[in-house]
Order: structure tokens, then C-alpha cells, then sequence
């Protein structure tokens, strides 16, 4: 990969990093009423994206997929306007909860907060491609916790019959909200599905912008060629708790949360860059500076926009 | 022209439709060398080829699902729901999802599907192939319902359902599918949804109704005029939207109102209706508004004679019809 | 006795419920070590251990599913659905199953279960954690829906509700849950279910709600004496049965109804009191029957003015209650 | 086992065939409304039934499960009760469809018509006998079809986290009404789900009596032993259309169709205890002989019984 193109990745992170903090205190100061947080899946949302098509592929999200939503080009100011339910809110006009909905630009699909409703609604998608002879792909993206649900098994049986090109991408932290795998589920992986419908189940760990990259590839090369669907296991880390309503220390042991500050993936990616000699200690302070400038002018330009007026509540109804 | 039954004009109107749009196919439990269990799909496979007929493996919410999926990337499919009592597992795709699409996404996205449920008793179904399933359905905003009672509705509403960008939940009759027969016009013609029709003009009294009711009302009309009354029979044809307007007009004319219906009464189609006219005909009312329907067991007994017993008859209804005009 | 919170009174209820019967254990997504999101199970796995305060995976239709099996094999479970707008994925348990196994079975099996679902708006939920899913539940035979406005009748009709050997759907309305307080006595009093309760006497009109909506509605006759109108205040709190008697014995005194509720309108509960009313009131009504619901949109926008303006409140209760006694 | 037993088995193996051909001919001349056979599936029922208590387990069928009803300990004069819907049918009262409800003697519970439901409720049964240390264990059984549902998959997951005592007992014959294995899933078995929940798969031949009743036993010694769940897949044939409504040359071939008649378990249950010398042809003969005599005094019997009373239709209901 371009060094140029990984310098924009980092700087995407570091945007989604400070944006999402920034959401998280203004729902602390009153002005945001809810958030859920993707700090700690970033490094696994961008190195995905980046083996995808934004022009070309569907995205069938969930709500913890802040950093992807930046990826695919929607701007902080769009991100915020969702938090703050401001007049033309992108993704559904204000009426959803922030993240939810559609988006204008690009083909990502968040619609419901119903855990694992998408996951058939993907198969779907792809089936139509496939019935018209489109070589997109469509990705999916669900936690552990959706894993659970009738829907995930009725999705990959179903995607596997038509072998669709699909691309079912499961965010694994480990919890659902403050439910630990180990009482979700009686094995390590949600890979291991896999040889229940036939398809292959990849591990991988979520920090790793490149192993995460490579497996996407592949599995976006195995549905163009008509080889079917690929599960994908993405262990990250979930950083905070589950929403702005939610207080993880109730339920996570110390050295849980110690353990999960380790895998922090902003970090681990920047070594890398480091490493690799893409970045330097300078740039990323000046990298750093300049998000927090577009963070704090996004946030005063969207704080004084207006609500979206009572009567557009009706559009789009059966009353209009 | 041509005398047809309902799943004749139900089968006939899919087969035009895929003609005429590429977009259209089928998915749901045996719909393909099957034919549908009624038969609904039957020679569409061989038509149409199975990337347009699809049998599916037997999972509703996946069939909902997928369809939705399917309808949001530019397609209109038509899901089959084997039996209404097996549409549960699949509410969550259809009322928590497809009725949100258009609104919860500020009208970017709409999700044009049209789901096909045979519903409905008399056939010896037990408490497990008899339910009426229409009430949730009914009372989602973002849902359209249509439940058509004579092969002409059915053709033309089918049509329209299909056409309609907001997804359908379209209730056949299964006791009609093969009872009920009528003209059918050979053309592509359709009927708006959201309209209820007079099936019968009358003045002394409005019978609200709608499914297989229809033809027991119509019979129990026959025979009032035995007793010197003359009964407006209205045909509901779409649950949601409720036609109001055409209740109220025909209430106001006749000053008394009958519902009949299959479902059981508790929070139902006819409990709508009844307030509509309470709030609306108030002052022309000229009797308590009335309502036959079951009685609030699970529909319906596998008994022969506890299953005729459970529904709405003929006799039922001209009993009722005499008791409200004291006749 | 103590002045303590909905919330609260539903907990200690458990609390001293599970004390009480060994057979009583709950089942749900984060009732465990989180105590519920809502904190309804708080403690409770401290006292009762993790073998009757049971963490399941994120699946609706198994936690009812393993309810109803653990009932009919002699448990008394309690199912926490975290939010009602996701007990979608749990009806073919619950509507399809649960319902209909005492009938379905010739009374052979029984099926105790209890299935708490937190649900309503005015809570910055959003299309997804607003919902009102009465209708359906309440609809159906073989089911009790019980939806308590108060912390006494909440603890009381809780108490009933497990005790009771049928499936009994428990709303529990969100915003009531830290909002409303009140007294409730410390000892193990029960209220029976099916039983509405004039909550404020008055002579001019009958106001019938339930939920959320019984407080804007106590507020709203409160502000009516301004006008001169004594308004009675019926709160329904079990909407499966349906007191029938008290609304027909509070209209026939009044001559007057408004129903407000904070569902939408068409087949809703307020539509099958309206027909109560309609049927058995009509030589005793002085006017239309009103209903004040919010419109035929999906509950409700995430947007805190739009939020606002969809339910209904004080002030639009005050002028449903005015333009229909015309003052 | 004892030759002893064996005969017996065979008997009922020989009831349930004459019962289920005299079911379908009341249905052919309009006297039974409708009737799903179990003709294919006997040796499967009774080679499983015989590894459990029936005083002591607990059995969720579903409706091909004619044998295994009759193994258990209902009466022919009950199963055609229970057909003819009359009065004091013990499964429904004459309220469901034949062999739905649940049985006053065993604890036979067959609830509802609604595929897959069972299969959660089973593990609910399992986990208040787990609660109570009770030893009994749970039997759920299902059709292939039951599988692609996504009851199925919550119910194996649910009771592989709790390790419960309970049996996933598939009765595999390759259609769910039409639709045969291959459009229903991409995989060869269903016991390959087993590595999706960390439970033992086991595929047997549903016509060899001997090899369905090791497994299950193997699986209930199991379950007794805390050690949680097992899927067993019995690999069995529908000899007959899906019910008394279908007719299944539509949908398949005239090859299959002979391949299945190949694998009628009666005849090689009843070559096997003829190499086993349990029983010889004469024995054969006469035992035919005495089931149809059975078979007709029973049907003459419930057929002049009288339909249940029209008020009995409110028994167990809210209205009651
Ligand atoms: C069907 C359904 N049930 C319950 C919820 C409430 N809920 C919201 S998020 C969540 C946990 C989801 O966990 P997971 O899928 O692992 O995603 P994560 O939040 O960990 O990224 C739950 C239980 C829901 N939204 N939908
Ligand atoms: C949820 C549900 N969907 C559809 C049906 C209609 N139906 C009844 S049996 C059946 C096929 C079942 O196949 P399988 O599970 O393989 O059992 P088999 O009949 O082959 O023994 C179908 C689709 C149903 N009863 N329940
Ligand atoms: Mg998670
Ligand atoms: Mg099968």
C-alpha cells in the first residue's frame, strides 16, 4: 500500500478517535442524547473499507461503526449533525437513533437498531446483484452478540445455498453490552460456524490494519469470483462501555479493562506506520493538532444549526 | 374475460406481472416445482426459470429478509408465506424493519415487496393452518394490507400491490382460493389500494365486512329481503389504509352498522371501524354499532362441528342484521 | 410503606416474589451482573445466584422459547425482553406458542410465564426504543397484557401477574420507571388482573388511558376545574381482558368519552374501548367518542421537538376535553 | 436385547405401518381430513425410543412421529381418535391437528404446528430439570427442514452454554415438503453444525435399528453425565408424500423414488431379525395377520364414537 494512502488512513483514525471522544463529552454535558462508541474498532473498520469499493460495493452496518462511516467519506460535520439531530441529518433526517438510516452517497445501510436484521437484508442485496449480473459485494457487519441470533444462522445458510457474494464481517469485543462470549456462546470463535454452512471462517486480529486488509481482500476476490460468501472474525476491543448510558466497571474485572487498554488499535497501527517509516513523532503531533481544529469548528458550526422543523415529520409517511 | 377462481386469478395476475418487469420473481417455501402448496406458483418455474422462482429453505424471517434486502437493491419481490399461522417468525423483518424503510431513512431508500399470505378458516385447519393474522399487520404505520374476498379484487389489487413501492402484506382467503369464482378481465387493468367498495346498495342498514365473510354477508343480504330489509353490504378489500370515508358515507345513509368478521373481537380490524363510526356518525347513528365475530378462543377448533360453530355464518349474520333492526 | 419509584416497586417485587417460590428465576439479556439495563434486576443475582438469574445470548425467540419450556416443565420464569421494540423476534414464541398451550393442549399443560417488556416513548428513543407493541399481545386469546401507570398497581399487578398460571405480558412504560414515585405497602398485597380503576371520580366526561398517558391525563383534569369540567379518570392497566364494566358503568354516568393513548391510532386499544362503548353505551351517549392518539407514523422521531410534538400531552388532552364538552 | 423385546418392537413397527396405511385410506375416502405419514421413519422412532424411559424423559415430537407415539404407549384406538377428531381425544381434545398436544400418560408433548418451535422449548424443559437436579432427559425431534430455522439455532446454542440435558434427534429424510436437502442447505449433514456450538454431530442410518438405538444411548448417557447436548441426524425416507394433500411425482424423480422404496426400514428390520432368528417368516405371517385384525376392530370402534359437544369448545379457554 501507497505511503500516501496510509498517512490518510492514520489521519482517519485520528479524526475518529477525537470526533467520537468529542460526542461522548458533549453527551456529557447534556447536549448529545446517546452515543455508542467505536473507539477501539477503528484500525478493524479502516483496514476492511480499504479492501472494498465505496462506489462499487454494499455496506450493511450497525451502530458501532463510526470510523467506517468517516471512511467511506462521510464528513465530521454529516457525524455530528446525526448526534446532535440536527435539520438534515444525513442518514434519516433526525428520526433514527445518531448512525441509522441510509446514506446519501455511498451504499451503507444502517437501518435498524434490531440486533442482526440485516444480516438476511444483506443476503439480499448481493441475490440481487447476483439475479443482475453485478459484480458488487456486499459486506455485512454485526457483533458477537447479533452471532446469536436465528437471523445470523438463516443469513449464512441461505447466502451459502446461492453462494452470494457476500461477506459477513463480525466485530467481535468479546461482550454484548455485559455479556462475555463465554456465556453467548460454548466456543472460542464465530468462525467456527463456518462448517456449518460450508464457507470458510477467518480469524483475525482486529488491531492489525493489514492482516485485516488481506482478509478482506480475499474474501472480496472469493465472492467476485462466484466462490461464494466468507465469514470473518475481527477481534477488537471494546474501549468504553457500551453507550453513553452504560457503565462497564460493573461488570468488567480490572485487569479485563487493563488488558483491554493494551489492544487499544490506534497505537498499535501508529507503531506500525512508525515502523514502516509512513509517519514520525512530528507528524503526528501535527496530525493531531489539525484534527482537533476540524473537530472543534465542525462541532461550533453544527452546535448553532438548527432542528429540523415539526411539519417534515410527516415526509416520507403514509401521511405524505 | 373469464370465470376464474381466486388462486386462478391470484396465479394469473403473478405470471402477467413477471412478464411485464424483469424485477419481479418469487421466493418462499415451495413455490417452485411445487407450485405453492395452493397452488398459487404453480408453472411459474417452468416459465420463468428458478433465478426468479425460488424455493427456499423453510425460514420466514429470511424469506422477509432477503426480500427486503433484495427490494432495496432495485428488485419487487414476492414473498410466499406458506400459512398465515407461520408468518410469526418473520414480523420482526416485516413490521420492525419493512415499514420503517421509507421513514427511517428519510425516504432514500423504499423497500417495494409484496407478501402473499393465505389466512383464514373453514378449511379443518385446527388451531395451527385457521388463523386471521391482520391485526399487527393493520396497525403498522408503513405497512399497506389488502385482503380481497372475489377473484376480480383479487387480480387488480394483487396488481397494484405489486406495483406499489411501500411493501404489501396481502391476505388471500384460503376457503376462497378454489369457492369463489367470477369474472376476470384478460387485460392488465388494477384497483387502487385503499378504497372499499358497496357490493351491495341497501338503506336500512350497512354490513361491514371483508375476506370470506364477504360471501356469507352477501347470502344473509339475500335473505334479509325475505324480511323486508334491505342491507348495504360494504367490502373492506384493504385493512390499511381503512377507507373511512366510504363507512361513514354509507353509515350516515343507513343510520345502522353490522361489522362481521372472522378474527376474534378483541382489538381487531372491527373494533376500528366501530370507532370510526362512533366518532364519525354520531349524530346520524340510529342503533348501537354491532359487531359478529368469534368468540375469544385460539381460531379455531380441528372438530368439524366446533370449527362450524367458531365462525360467522349466514344464519349469524341475518340474526344479528334482525336484532339490530328489531325485525 | 414507602414512597418509591415504578422501577424500584417492579424489583422489590421480584425480589420478594423469588424469596417466596424457588420456582420463580429470570431469564434475559444483561440481567445478570449488569442488574438490567434499566436496573430492574439489580442485586438480584447477588442474592439469588446465577442458576435463577440467568445472562442469555442475544436472542429473543429463545428466551421466550426456553421460558415456555421451563414453565410447562414447572417453573414460574420471568422473561426480561430488554427493550419492546425488540421483542419482534419473539412473537412465534409468545403469540404463536405460548398463547395457545393450555387451550392447545386440552389443559394438560400450563404455562407460567412472565415476559417484562419495558416499552413507550418520551425517552429520546428514536424509531427503535420508543415503541407501544400492545396490540398484538392484547389481541390475542390465551394471553393477559397488564400495563400498570403506578408504582402500587405496578408492584400489585406484577405480584398477580407471576402468580398467575397463564402467560402474562408485563409493559412496563420507560419513562414512568425513575418519573412516576408513589406509595407502596411493604407486605405482599396483589391486585387481580383484568380490572380497570377509576383513578379520579368526576361527572362531565370519561377520560380512558393507560401507561404514561394516565399521568398527562390526571394533570390535564386537574386543569379542567379552570374550566368548570369534573372529568373521571379511567385507567385501564390490564389491556387483555379488557374491563368492559367499568368503562360501560363510568360512560353511562358521563355520556361522554375521550380515549387518549400514546400508540397510534388505527386497531389500537383505543379502538376496542371506542367499540365497547359504541356498542354498550349508545342510549347513554351525549357526544361523539373522541380519540386523542398520536398520528399514523412509525413511533417516534428521534428528533426532541418532533418527539415532543407526536406524543400526546397536557395541553392537547385539556383541548380534546374542551371541544367535546364544547366549553 | 432381548429376542423378547424384539418381537415386540417388530409389532409395533408392524401396528404403526397398517394403522398409518388404514389413516390415509379414511383420508382417501374423505373420513380423516388430513394425515402427514410417518411410513419410512418407524425403525428410526423405535431404535430411539428404546434407548430412553418413558417414565422418566421427556419426548418433544413433532407430527411425523406416528411410531414413536405408539411406542410410548398410545393406543391405536387412541392415534385414530386423535385422526377422526372425536370425542375424548387425548392429545387436543380434537382442537389441533392430529397428533398435536401433549399426552396424559408420557410426558409426549407435540405442541404445535409450527416448525422448529420445539426446539427452544426443549431446552427450556432441560434447563428447570438441570435447575431442579432432576435426571431425566430432554428428546427433541425435528425434520431437516426444522433446521434451516432460526429456533434451531438458538435452541443448540442456548443448551450447549448450559450443558443441558438434552438430545437434538433430526429425522433427516432428505425434503421439506419439495424442497429437497441440497436447496435447504451446502452441506451434506446436519450434524456438521456440531462444531458452530461445540456439541457432538452424529449421522446414523435411520433403517438400522441396532445403530439408532447405540447412538441415542450413548447420547443420553451423556446428557445423564452432565455433559451436555448431542445432535443425532438419522438419515431416514418419506415413502410417502409430504401428507395426504401432496403428491410428491411432481416433484420427484422416478430414480429417487425407487432408491427410497429400497430403504423401507420394515423389511430390513425384519431381515435383520431373521438373520438374528428373533422371528421367522410364519411368525411374520401371523403377526400381520393379528395387527390388521387390530386395526380393524379399532377403526370400527372410534368410527361409530361420537364428535366432542359443542361446549366442550370452551374448556381451557380464557372464556373458562
Ligand atoms: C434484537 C435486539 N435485542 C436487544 C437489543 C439491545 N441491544 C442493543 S446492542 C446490544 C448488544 C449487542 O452486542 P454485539 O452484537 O456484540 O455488538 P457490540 O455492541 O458489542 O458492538 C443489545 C443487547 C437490540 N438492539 N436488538
Ligand atoms: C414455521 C413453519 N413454516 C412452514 C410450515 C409448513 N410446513 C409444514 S411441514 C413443512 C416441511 C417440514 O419439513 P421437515 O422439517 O423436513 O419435516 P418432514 O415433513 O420432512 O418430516 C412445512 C414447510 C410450518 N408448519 N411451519
Ligand atoms: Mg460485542
Ligand atoms: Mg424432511
Amino acid at each position: 500500500m501507497e505511503k500516501i494512502r496510509l498517512r490518510e488512513i492514520y489521519k482517519t483514525a485520528l479524526i475518529s478517535r477525537a470526533l467520537d471522544e468529542r460526542i461522548w463529552m458533549l453527551n456529557r454535558q447534556g447536549r448529545a442524547a446517546i452515543a455508542a462508541s467505536g473507539q477501539g474498532h477503528e484500525i478493524s473498520q479502516l483496514g476492511c473499507v480499504e479492501a472494498l469499493d465505496s462506489s462499487r460495493d454494499h455496506f450493511l452496518i450497525y451502530y458501532r461503526q463510526f470510523t467506517l462511516m468517516l471512511a467511506l467519506g462521510t464528513t465530521p460535520e454529516e457525524q455530528l449533525r446525526n448526534f446532535l439531530a440536527k435539520e438534515g441529518d444525513i442518514m434519516s433526517g433526525a428520526r433514527q437513533f445518531p448512525l441509522h438510516g441510509s446514506h446519501p452517497r455511498v451504499d451503507l445501510f444502517s437501518f435498524s437498531n434490531v440486533v442482526a436484521t440485516q444480516l438476511p437484508q444483506a443476503v439480499g442485496v448481493a441475490l440481487a446483484d447476483k439475479m443482475n449480473d453485478k459484480d458488487s459485494v456486499t459486506i455485512v457487519f454485526f457483533g458477537d452478540g447479533a452471532a446469536s441470533q436465528g437471523d445470523c444462522h438463516e443469513a449464512m445458510n441461505f447466502a451459502s445455498i446461492h453462494d452470494l457474494p457476500v461477506i459477513f464481517f463480525c466485530e467481535n469485543n468479546g461482550y454484548a453490552i455485559s455479556v462475555p462470549l463465554e456465556k453467548q456462546m460454548n466456543v472460542d470463535n464465530i468462525s467456527s460456524r463456518s462448517s456449518a454452512y460450508n464457507i470458510p471462517g477467518i480469524q483475525v486480529d482486529g488491531t492489525d490494519f493489514f492482516s485485516i486488509y488481506e482478509t478482506t481482500k480475499e474474501a472480496v476476490d472469493r465472492a467476485k469470483k462466484g466462490l461464494g460468501p466468507t465469514i470473518i472474525e475481527s477481534k477488537v476491543e471494546r474501549l468504553l462501555p457500551h453507550t453513553t448510558d452504560d457503565d462497564h466497571t460493573k461488570y468488567r474485572s480490572a485487569s479485563d479493562i487493563e488488558h483491554m487498554i493494551e489492544r487499544d488499535p490506534i497505537p498499535i497501527f501508529e507503531n506500525q506506520l512508525i515502523d514502516l517509516g509512513v509517519i514520525n513523532k512530528k507528524d503526528i503531533e501535527l496530525m493531531k493538532k489539525e484534527v482537533i481544529s476540524i473537530v472543534n469548528i465542525s462541532t461550533d458550526k453544527v452546535e448553532k444549526e438548527a432542528f429540523p422543523s415539526l411539519d417534515n415529520m410527516l415526509l416520507h409517511s403514509d401521511l405524505n | 374475460m373469464s370465470v376464474i377462481s381466486v388462486i386462478e386469478a391470484v396465479r394469473k395476475t403473478i405470471f402477467m406481472e413477471m412478464k411485464r418487469d424483469k424485477k419481479i420473481f418469487i421466493l418462499g417455501e415451495d413455490v417452485a416445482s411445487r407450485g405453492g402448496v395452493f397452488l398459487a406458483t404453480d408453472g411459474l418455474l417452468e416459465e420463468f426459470g428458478d433465478q426468479r422462482v425460488i424455493d427456499t429453505p423453510l425460514a420466514e424471517s429470511s424469506i422477509c429478509g432477503v426480500a427486503i434486502g433484495a427490494a432495496v437493491n432495485g428488485m419487487r419481490p414476492i414473498a410466499e408465506i406458506q400459512f398465515a399461522d407461520f408468518v410469526w417468525p418473520a414480523i420482526n423483518q416485516i413490521v420492525g424493519e419493512a415499514s420503517k424503510i421509507r421513514y427511517g431513512t428519510f425516504g432514500k431508500k423504499k423497500c417495494p415487496i409484496t407478501i402473499r399470505i393465505p389466512y383464514g378458516g373453514g378449511v379443518r385447519g385446527g388451531l395451527y393452518h385457521s388463523q386471521s393474522i391482520e391485526v399487527l399487520f393493520a396497525h403498522t404505520p408503513g405497512l399497506k394490507v389488502i385482503a380481497p374476498a372475489t377473484p376480480y379484487d383479487a387480480a387488480g389489487l394483487l396488481r397494484s400491490s405489486i406495483r406499489n413501492d411501500d411493501p404489501v402484506v396481502f391476505l388471500e382467503h384460503k376457503k376462497t382460493y378454489r369457492l369463489v369464482k367470477g369474472e376476470v378481465p384478460d387485460n392488465d387493468y388494477s384497483i387502487p389500494l385503499g378504497k372499499a367498495e358497496v357490493k351491495k346498495v341497501g338503506n336500512d342498514i350497512t354490513v361491514i365486512t371483508y375476506g370470506l365473510m364477504l360471501h356469507y354477508v352477501l347470502q344473509a343480504a339475500e335473505e334479509c329481503k325475505h324480511f323486508g330489509i334491505n342491507v348495504e353490504v360494504l367490502d373492506l378489500r384493504c385493512l390499511r389504509p381503512i377507507d373511512s370515508e366510504t363507512i361513514v358515507q354509507s353509515v350516515n345513509k343507513t343510520g345502522r352498522a353490522l361489522i362481521v368478521q372472522e378474527d376474534t373481537r378483541a382489538i381487531s380490524v372491527s373494533s376500528e371501524v366501530a370507532a370510526i363510526i362512533a366518532e364519525d356518525c354520531f349524530f346520524d347513528l340510529d342503533a348501537p354499532i354491532k359487531r359478529l365475530t368469534p368468540i375469544e378462543i385460539p381460531p379455531m377448533p380441528f372438530s368439524p362441528i366446533q370449527e362450524a360453530e367458531y365462525m360467522p355464518s349466514k344464519i349469524k349474520i341475518v340474526k344479528s342484521i334482525r336484532e339490530l333492526l328489531e325485525i
